[in-house]
């Protein structure tokens, strides 16, 4: 289908007020300021070019932000040969994925027994992981197996990729392979 | 095929006179995609859906046949069968551009003389010696062929015979398809096969999710490469990958047999302990894959830096070496056995999307830390507060590391036609969240400062790994990592000058190039282009949109568009030809050939790399260049020509071979990984899929999409329902011998009874996108999944399961014995000893 | 010049995206979180909030024949009339023609009388729930800053009707409906209504030589009953009455001389019997 | 498709529109009545002003009524700035507002000619305003009719004529009623006979008027005619809050019963038919939300 362009009457009302009056009685269509000035909200935002990040088809969207850098709406790329700016529900519904009260933004740190969440600052979380890492790694580092050079440990392991970026899988490939982690997997299995 | 990837880009779908949707829900799972099957309708195309149940696929189809779970080897061999007796295969692309030709060694035996089995069995171990399944050579070592396809052992007339029991009557007995619709469906597929039509066949996990999974995808390779429609417009096997970098995830190899690019990972299984060593054991002599060292060398190099040199092999001896299969599953069986400390699960969620979802989290529960990045809470992030569980018991010390969305980050995602595409940042993330690229830098850095002054040998890798991606933009926040200089790595750059590489065929084994990912290296071919944020699309193949591996190409193997001699098939199908003028390969898409390689070039014995290849054979990957109807030893474990086997649980005995199930399918036979081992008991097959409205955590709790489908249920035929006493809409129970979940009932005729050699067989669905938490909510089929998987990617078998099912609500979860005992020789210690290959 | 939809059912996959991007687009709430075991649909009805509903009807044979089986998807929304139920009902001028020829609501208007509700023959516009008082509406993914009755499409302290805009607000910066752009397979096409109804009858014409012979248009003409011809008009596979939509809709204001005259009969009837009784002696 | 789901919607309205809708056809019917009154009669004259005084109250305490079924009443408002001839609620409110100015003049006359008020103030009223009040007054009671009747749902859309007749005849009826209620209280046992009298003919036309509907609505009119609701609205709308008043009236009428009796008679009639007349719009209003859930009769809609 060809793109529908639509021809924007700006002067409101005006051309449809008599025969409306005709149809409806008196004066029937008395539009408020806020109708006057009635303008999509993503007017004059800054649109930034994206990816949905769900399934494999790969659309592409645009989101908009206002000013003040808050995310004012996410719809498809009409400029896309893949999605030509359609999208599924789940696509449609990006926006509730950043935007969402349910979202948990914040370091949370469960301590061995306890019952609950507690929030942690993020440094603090990075450093007790990062020597975490260490003492497992030193601890079940193997060096040989069978008389072969192995350099592994197998006591720790990673899940995860489907979901983030190239860049992102390489960084963690790279740094797995570097601790001699051997069992890394992601979704592309399943 | 060789590669990878699905063969097509999918707005070619639209180029389609036909196509065959099997193993796949495809306007439910890729509505967006569908729109080009939609496009290909309406231009006239016929379109087949192949499914356990009636969808929305199937309510858009021209030609809906239900069919059993699992079964679909059987279909897909007697379209095999079919094709080949009534002679209707695309005689000129078969004999060209296959294998067909090639004579099998004669000890090769198949599994009509084995009753399922193939030659070289061993019982003992459980596994084939593949040395039989092979071509026979002659004196100077070269495949014996037939290109009259007269010879008995040639690979055409091995198919003949192994799919000559795979019948219309077969496939009506079996798979509950009708004679007379298989053959209509025939008819259908060779009508729109040759010169001047193409077919394409579309799946997604209904077909790989099985004990003979990439079996499954085999057997539709034989049937698109019988009917020539593979490389050509319109035709290809599209594969509909789930996940959105998924495909990238596969590239770049989060997987612990692959090095990215697909490189196998160095195993001590074989003997790999040197540079050399690995590649004598992986490197194919013919073909593209002749150029293995380059790739390995300049990765090494994008690794490690200046530390790799030729004299320390390129720090080779850094890379861990596989003992076994580390796969998911064997190492939920190793985790729950003691013999897992730590555990990073990134944006996935296999407390609830995972099979043995339960297995799982017990399993977690003997973890000493647990590391989450994601953005919301989750059933593996809260596992220690798990329905039946006490956290006083569990002494995991459990980490949640708010993750950014999407729209909170730069950088590239793989989609499933191998097409990367940059994303720009949109806005900051919110909160304290951060990347995984800011998490996973952050801990290499702060791992180099805890190891800073060590002087261990076993630490070299990581002080060695070179990480400098400080990103220049961000200069107020010192430490956010740039996932453009990342690319820029992956691409690859001259280790001299730092200048980026523009091709892959510019890396070096000398150590001369760095890249960190060879088949990504054109994407970032100057320090300025970034070809993934390519943004020029058009309404043909739209290569300025995008960039796609390998060098920018939409449709792999395009060389088979063209005839032997260079020509288009036909006008209507003209994609990639031979300029006699210009004396090189042109057309709408990158020729995936070597762009001055005469079609009349001969290949030359005996040689290597693509000299060994003529002019004429298009599959590059491939050692011998031909697409391969018979797969030759090594290459696959479990079988050279796909067979049916029934899944491992299925209410239905092989009616083929005496062999039931894939005789080298993995199973854990465990006391917490069940099978329902008395079809008695549970005499209904399930299958598990996905629904449009869902994904998994990441829609659940959203409301616009919670409200679509707000509650797990279970779909079933109305007279079973009838039968058990359930009614539509209230709760229903379905149970297998590993537990049991609840769902709502959804009484439907969409779904029917088969009748399968006389036996009405009910089968039962549950989607796969519910867990426990967020506005939509239920119990996942996860719960109810035995762990098994197929022998050759470790996938496991989730499509076609058995079940039995009563009304009502399931009994609240009590509180898991984790010291339930698991016999000694049932543990799982180290990765399991199950032999890996490359892919 | 008047723009509209053309929904046409045989393309729609019932994927419900157009839900989804109406709801997004417009900040909408959802409705509540229960399943109703009736096919696909788990919304029901186009609603105050729903702007878009997506009608999954199942026609299954009883014999597994394998033919006849159909499965009709069909994505509803306001019909803006060429007449209209409500905009004529609305007592506060709330409801207005706008300069695309759409029915559109004032949300800073509406006062919430709900005469509109019972005046539209199709059963499209409802009212809107206070959004803070009850625990129907799930507002999570709202901007939060934004929940402010001067910024977003409907007041969000309800209280008012609502229905579909035909995006207004997109409407005046050129762009396709939120619906329309979104749904992947074009089964809701937007543009000037003139232009789709021709492209609609074409469509018709096509399908019936392919044999899809209950192929009909739904409100592309005049509809009867006084209410025209609609704005969203529909293509069907079945009679309207399968995907819940009135046969014979009627415009109710053309019952009101008859109501007026009756009351005035009796009026009249009984002011004379009064007079008769009140003054004789 | 699930053969139970509703194509149309229901109304949101509740108790608060069934009184003003009651009170309206009251205040409407009371307004008749004042025109009716004969100022020569000393009688009369106590009962117009008695029915202009509780006219103008009612027409006080509707507009309130109304308002608190709003969504936002704090827009009350809003209805002022649009007349529209299509919309029975807005020419509804607009009527509301002339009668109440009506009313209240014609009040503030009778209250000045009683001394209650300076005298100076009953030129407020001109005559004219006697017969304005009259019009709209029936105005008033025949809109609460066509408010229901001019709608998609199919009840009410059955009843086109028949909802705005029985609404006028039921206001009158039940002004009547208060007005025999005011009168006995007020010791004005002669206007009590006449306006009893009146009544019955009106709770006659009324019923002739219901029993037409049921007759022609066929399906339409199930929700009302049938079912547990029928049964209240039979009790207490067509024996209790008709056929028994009028039964009463007319022994009345016949039988000269002592006066405390005969008083206690007209308490227990006039009440009888308020009650009736309330029940009626509570069934409408009732039934209409039963009927908006009815598919079949909202396929096809009664023309």
């Amino acid at each position: 289908m060809a793109k529908t362009t639509i021809d924007v009457t700006q002067g409101i009302l005006r051309d449809v007020q008599s025969e409306i009056g005709k149809r409806v009685g008196m004066l029937p269509n008395l539009a408020s300021e806020r109708t006057k000035t009635l303008r999509g909200r993503i007017n004059g935002a800054k649109a930034t070019v994206s990816v949905c990040p769900y399934c494999a088809v790969g659309c592409s969207t645009v989101a908009y932000t206002d000013s003040t850098g808050m995310l004012l709406d996410v719809e498809g790329n009409p400029e896309s040969p893949i999605n030509a700016g359609h999208l599924c529900p789940k696509g449609s519904a990006i926006f509730g994925m950043t935007v969402n009260d349910a979202r948990w933004t914040t370091v949370k740190y469960r301590a061995p027994f306890s019952h609950r969440w507690e929030e942690r600052p993020l440094s603090w979380a990075m450093e007790r992981i990062a020597s975490l890492i260490k003492t497992t790694r030193d601890e079940t580092f193997v060096r040989e197996w069978n008389g072969k050079r192995v350099n592994h440990t197998r006591a720790i392991a990673s899940l995860g990729g489907a979901t983030f970026g190239i860049e992102e899988n390489y960084l963690l490939g790279k740094l797995m392979h570097s601790i001699g982690v051997v069992s890394i997997e992601n979704q592309a299995r399943i | 095929m060789g590669r990878g990837g699905a063969t097509a880009w999918v707005p070619d779908l639209a180029n389609a006179d036909c196509i065959l949707i099997q193993g796949s829900n495809f306007a439910e799972a890729h509505p967006v995609a569908f729109r080009f099957v939609m496009q290909a309708k309406e231009r006239g195309a016929t379109i087949i859906h192949i499914d356990p149940r009636f969808t929305r696929t199937s309510a858009l189809a021209d030609i809906f046949a239900p069919i059993r779970s699992g079964t679909d080897i059987v279909f897909l061999g007697a379209l095999v069968s079919w094709l080949i007796e009534n002679k209707r295969y695309f005689h000129e692309y078969v004999s060209a551009y296959t294998n067909a030709s090639f004579v099998v060694r004669q000890d090769f035996q198949d599994t009509d003389d084995l009753d399922g089995l193939f030659s070289g069995w061993d019982a003992a171990s459980g596994s084939y010696d593949t040395t039989s399944w092979d071509f026979e050579r002659d004196a100077q070592g070269q495949i014996v062929t037939d290109e009259t396809f007269e010879h008995p052992r040639c690979v055409l007339n091995v198919l003949r015979r192994h799919y000559a029991r795979y019948t219309p009557e077969m496939v009506e007995n079996t798979c509950g398809i009708p004679v007379a619709t298989f053959t209509h469906i025939a008819e259908i597929l060779a009508a729109n096969s040759g010169r001047e039509r193409t077919t394409a066949f579309a799946y997604a996990v209904g077909w790989t999710q099985h004990s003979s999974g990439v079996q499954f995808v085999r057997c539709s390779a034989l049937v698109q490469l019988l009917l020539g429609n593979i490389g050509r417009p319109g035709g290809g096997i599209m594969a509909l990958r789930g996940h959105a970098d998924i495909q990238g995830a596969t590239d770049i190899a989060t997987l612990y047999d692959l090095l990215p690019g697909y490189l196998p990972m160095p195993s001590a299984l074989r003997t790999e302990s040197t540079l050399a060593e690995y590649l004598a054991s992986n490197q194919k002599k013919t073909g593209w894959w002749a150029n293995m060292p380059k790739y390995v060398v300049s990765q090494l190099k994008a690794f490690y830096g200046k530390a790799a040199t030729p004299e320390n092999d390129f720090c080779f001896s850094y890379l861990p070496q596989l003992i076994g299969d580390h796969s998911m599953l064997p190492t939920t069986f190793a985790m729950k056995d003691g013999n897992v400390r730590g555990y990073f699960v990134i944006g996935q969620n296999p407390g609830a999307s995972g099979q043995n979802a339960e297995l799982v989290r017990s399993a977690m529960e003997r973890l000493e830390w647990f590391v989450n990045i994601d953005s919301f809470e989750n059933e593996t992030s809260s596992f220690w507060n798990r329905e039946g569980a006490d956290p006083s018991t569990i002494a995991t010390e459990c980490f949640f590391l708010p993750a950014a969305t999407v729209l909170e980050k730069e950088g590239t995602m793989t989609q499933t036609s191998r097409m990367l595409q940059w994303h720009d940042k949109a806005l900051e993330p919110a909160g304290t969240s951060k990347t995984d690229l800011w998490y996973f830098y952050e801990l290499g850095k702060r791992l180099k400062a805890l190891y800073a002054d060590s002087s261990d040998e076993k630490d070299r890798p990581i002080l060695d790994m070179t990480w400098e991606y400080d990103d220049p933009d961000e200069p107020g926040e010192p430490g956010e990592p740039s996932a453009r200089k990342v690319l820029q790595e992956i691409n690859g750059y001259v280790t001299a000058t730092g200048e980026q590489v523009a091709s892959f065929a510019d890396l070096k084994d000398d150590g001369s190039t760095a890249s960190g990912v060879w088949i990504y290296t054109g994407v970032f071919p100057d320090a300025t282009t970034n070809r993934a944020r390519s943004r020029v699309g058009d309404d043909s193949t739209s290569l300025g949109w995008g960039w796609a591996w390998p060098a920018n190409r939409r449709t792999l193997y395009n060389r088979a568009s063209a005839d032997p001699l260079g020509r288009p098939w036909s006008e209507r199908k003209k994609y990639v030809w031979w300029d006699e003028t210009k004396g090189e390969w042109t057309g709408v898409d990158v020729p995936d050939f070597p762009k001055t390689k005469a079609p009349d070039t001969p290949a030359i014995a005996g040689a290597s790399g693509m000299d060994a290849h003529s002019g004429a054979d298009p599959f590059i990957m491939l050692a011998q260049g031909r697409a391969q109807l018979f797969v030759p030893a090594g290459e696959l474990k479990d079988a050279p020509i796909p067979a049916h086997y029934e899944p491992l649980q299925s209410p239905i005995h092989n009616a083929l071979y005496a062999q039931e199930v894939n005789p080298m399918m993995r199973q854990w036979r465990r006391p917490d990984n069940r099978y329902n081992d008395s079809p008695h008991d549970y005499p209904y097959v399930l299958t598990t899929y996905r629904i449009t409205e869902m994904s998994g955590i990441m829609t659940r709790y959203i409301p616009w999409l919670a409200e679509l489908q707000p509650e797990a249920f279970c779909e079933l035929d109305p007279e079973l329902a009838v039968e058990k006493g359930i009614r539509n809409g209230e709760y229903m129970v379905i149970s297998t011998a590993l537990g049991e979940m609840e769902a709502k009932a959804l009484v439907s005729g969409r779904m029917r009874p088969l009748r399968i050699n006389g036996k009405r067989v009910h089968q039962i669905g549950i989607p796969y996108n519910y867990g426990r938490m967020g506005f939509a909510r239920g119990d996942s089929p996860g719960e109810l999944i035995a762990l098994s998987m197929d022998p050759n990617v470790s996938i496991h078998e989730s499509k076609s399961l058995t079940c039995n099912i009563r009304a009502g609500r399931r009994a609240p979860l009590a509180t898991p014995d984790i010291e339930m005992a698991v016999p000694a020789q049932m543990r799982t210690t180290i990765g399991e000893s199950v032999a890996h290959g490359a892919q | 010049m008047a723009t509209g939809f053309f929904t046409d059912t045989t393309l729609c996959i019932g994927c419900k995206a157009c839900e989804v991007a109406c709801k997004q687009w417009n900040e909408l709430p959802s409705d509540g979180f229960s399943f109703t075991g009736d096919s696909y649909d788990n919304t029901v009805e186009l609603s105050g909030t729903t702007w878009r509903h997506v009608a999954f009807v199942e026609q299954i044979a009883a014999t597994p024949d394998g033919v006849e089986d159909r499965w009709l998807m069909s994505s509803d929304v306001c019909k803006h009339c060429e007449n209209a139920g409500c905009l004529e009902a609305c007592p506060t001028g709330a409801i207005i023609r706008n300069e695309f020829g759409s029915v559109y609501i004032q949300p800073d208007v509406c006062n919430g009388c709900g005469y509109c509700v019972v005046s539209c023959p199709f059963g499209v516009v409802d009212l809107i729930d206070s959004l803070g008082g009850t625990a129907k509406y799930s507002t999570a993914n709202l901007q939060e800053s934004r929940l402010d009755a001067s910024k977003t499409a409907l007041a969000h302290t309800g209280g008012v009707a609502g229905k579909c805009t035909l995006c207004y607000d997109r409407q005046t910066l050129g762009m396709v409906p939120a619906c329309a752009k979104a749904c992947p397979t074009d089964s809701i096409q937007f543009g000037d209504v003139a232009t789709l109804r021709e492209r609609a009858k074409e469509r018709v014409t096509t399908l019936h030589a392919r044999g899809e012979t209950s192929a009909q248009l739904y409100g592309a003409d005049d509809i009867g009953g006084g209410i025209g011809t609609l704005n969203a008009f529909f293509l069907l596979k079945d009679r309207p009455s399968v995907y819940n939509l009135p046969e014979r809709p009627v415009l109710p204001s053309t019952r009101q001389p008859d109501g007026y005259a009756a009351a005035a009969v009796i009026a009249v009837g009984l002011a004379i019997a009064g007079w008769a009784i009140f003054r004789s002696a | 498709m699930n053969d139970e789901k509703p194509l149309l919607k229901a109304p949101h309205w509740g108790a608060n529109v069934t009184t003003y809708l009651f009170l309206g056809g009251i205040m409407g019917g009371l307004g008749l009545i004042q025109l009716l009154c004969d100022p020569r009669d000393e009688s009369m004259r106590k009962l117009r002003r008695t029915t202009r005084i509780a006219s103008f109250l009612l027409a006080a305490v509707n507009p309130p009524i109304l308002i608190s079924h709003l969504g936002r009443p704090e827009r009350f408002l809003h209805m002022m700035r649009i007349v529209k001839l299509k919309s029975p609620m807005s020419v509804g409110v607009w009527g509301l507002v002339l009668y109440s100015g009506a009313a209240g003049a014609n009040m503030v006359r009778e209250l000045a000619q009683s001394g209650v008020l300076p005298s100076w103030m009953r030129h407020f009223a001109p005559h004219a305003l006697t017969f304005a009040q009259a019009v709209l007054g029936a105005f008033t009671a025949g809109y609460t009719g066509v408010l229901l009747s001019a709608t998609a749902v199919p009840l009410w859309a059955a009843g086109k004529r028949h909802i705005p007749a029985a609404s006028i005849s039921s206001g009158a009826a039940s002004a009547c009623a208060l007005a025999s209620l005011l009168s006995v209280i007020e010791g004005n046992h002669e206007a009590c006979v006449k306006t009893e009298r009146l009544e019955m003919v009106a709770s006659a036309v009324e019923f002739a008027i219901l029993m037409d509907f049921r007759r022609v609505s066929g399906d339409y009119g199930k929700p009302m005619f049938e079912g547990p609701r029928a049964e209240k609205f039979r009790t207490v709308t067509l024996i209790g809050g008709i056929a028994v008043p009028i039964a009463l009236n007319l022994l009345g009428q016949i039988l000269p019963l002592p006066k405390p009796v005969d008083a206690a008679r007209t308490v227990v009639a006039s009440v009888l038919t308020l009650l009736g007349g309330y029940v009626l719009r509570e069934t409408f209003i009732e039934s209409g939300k039963a009927s908006a859930a009815v598919r079949q009769t909202a396929i096809s809609q009664p023309t």
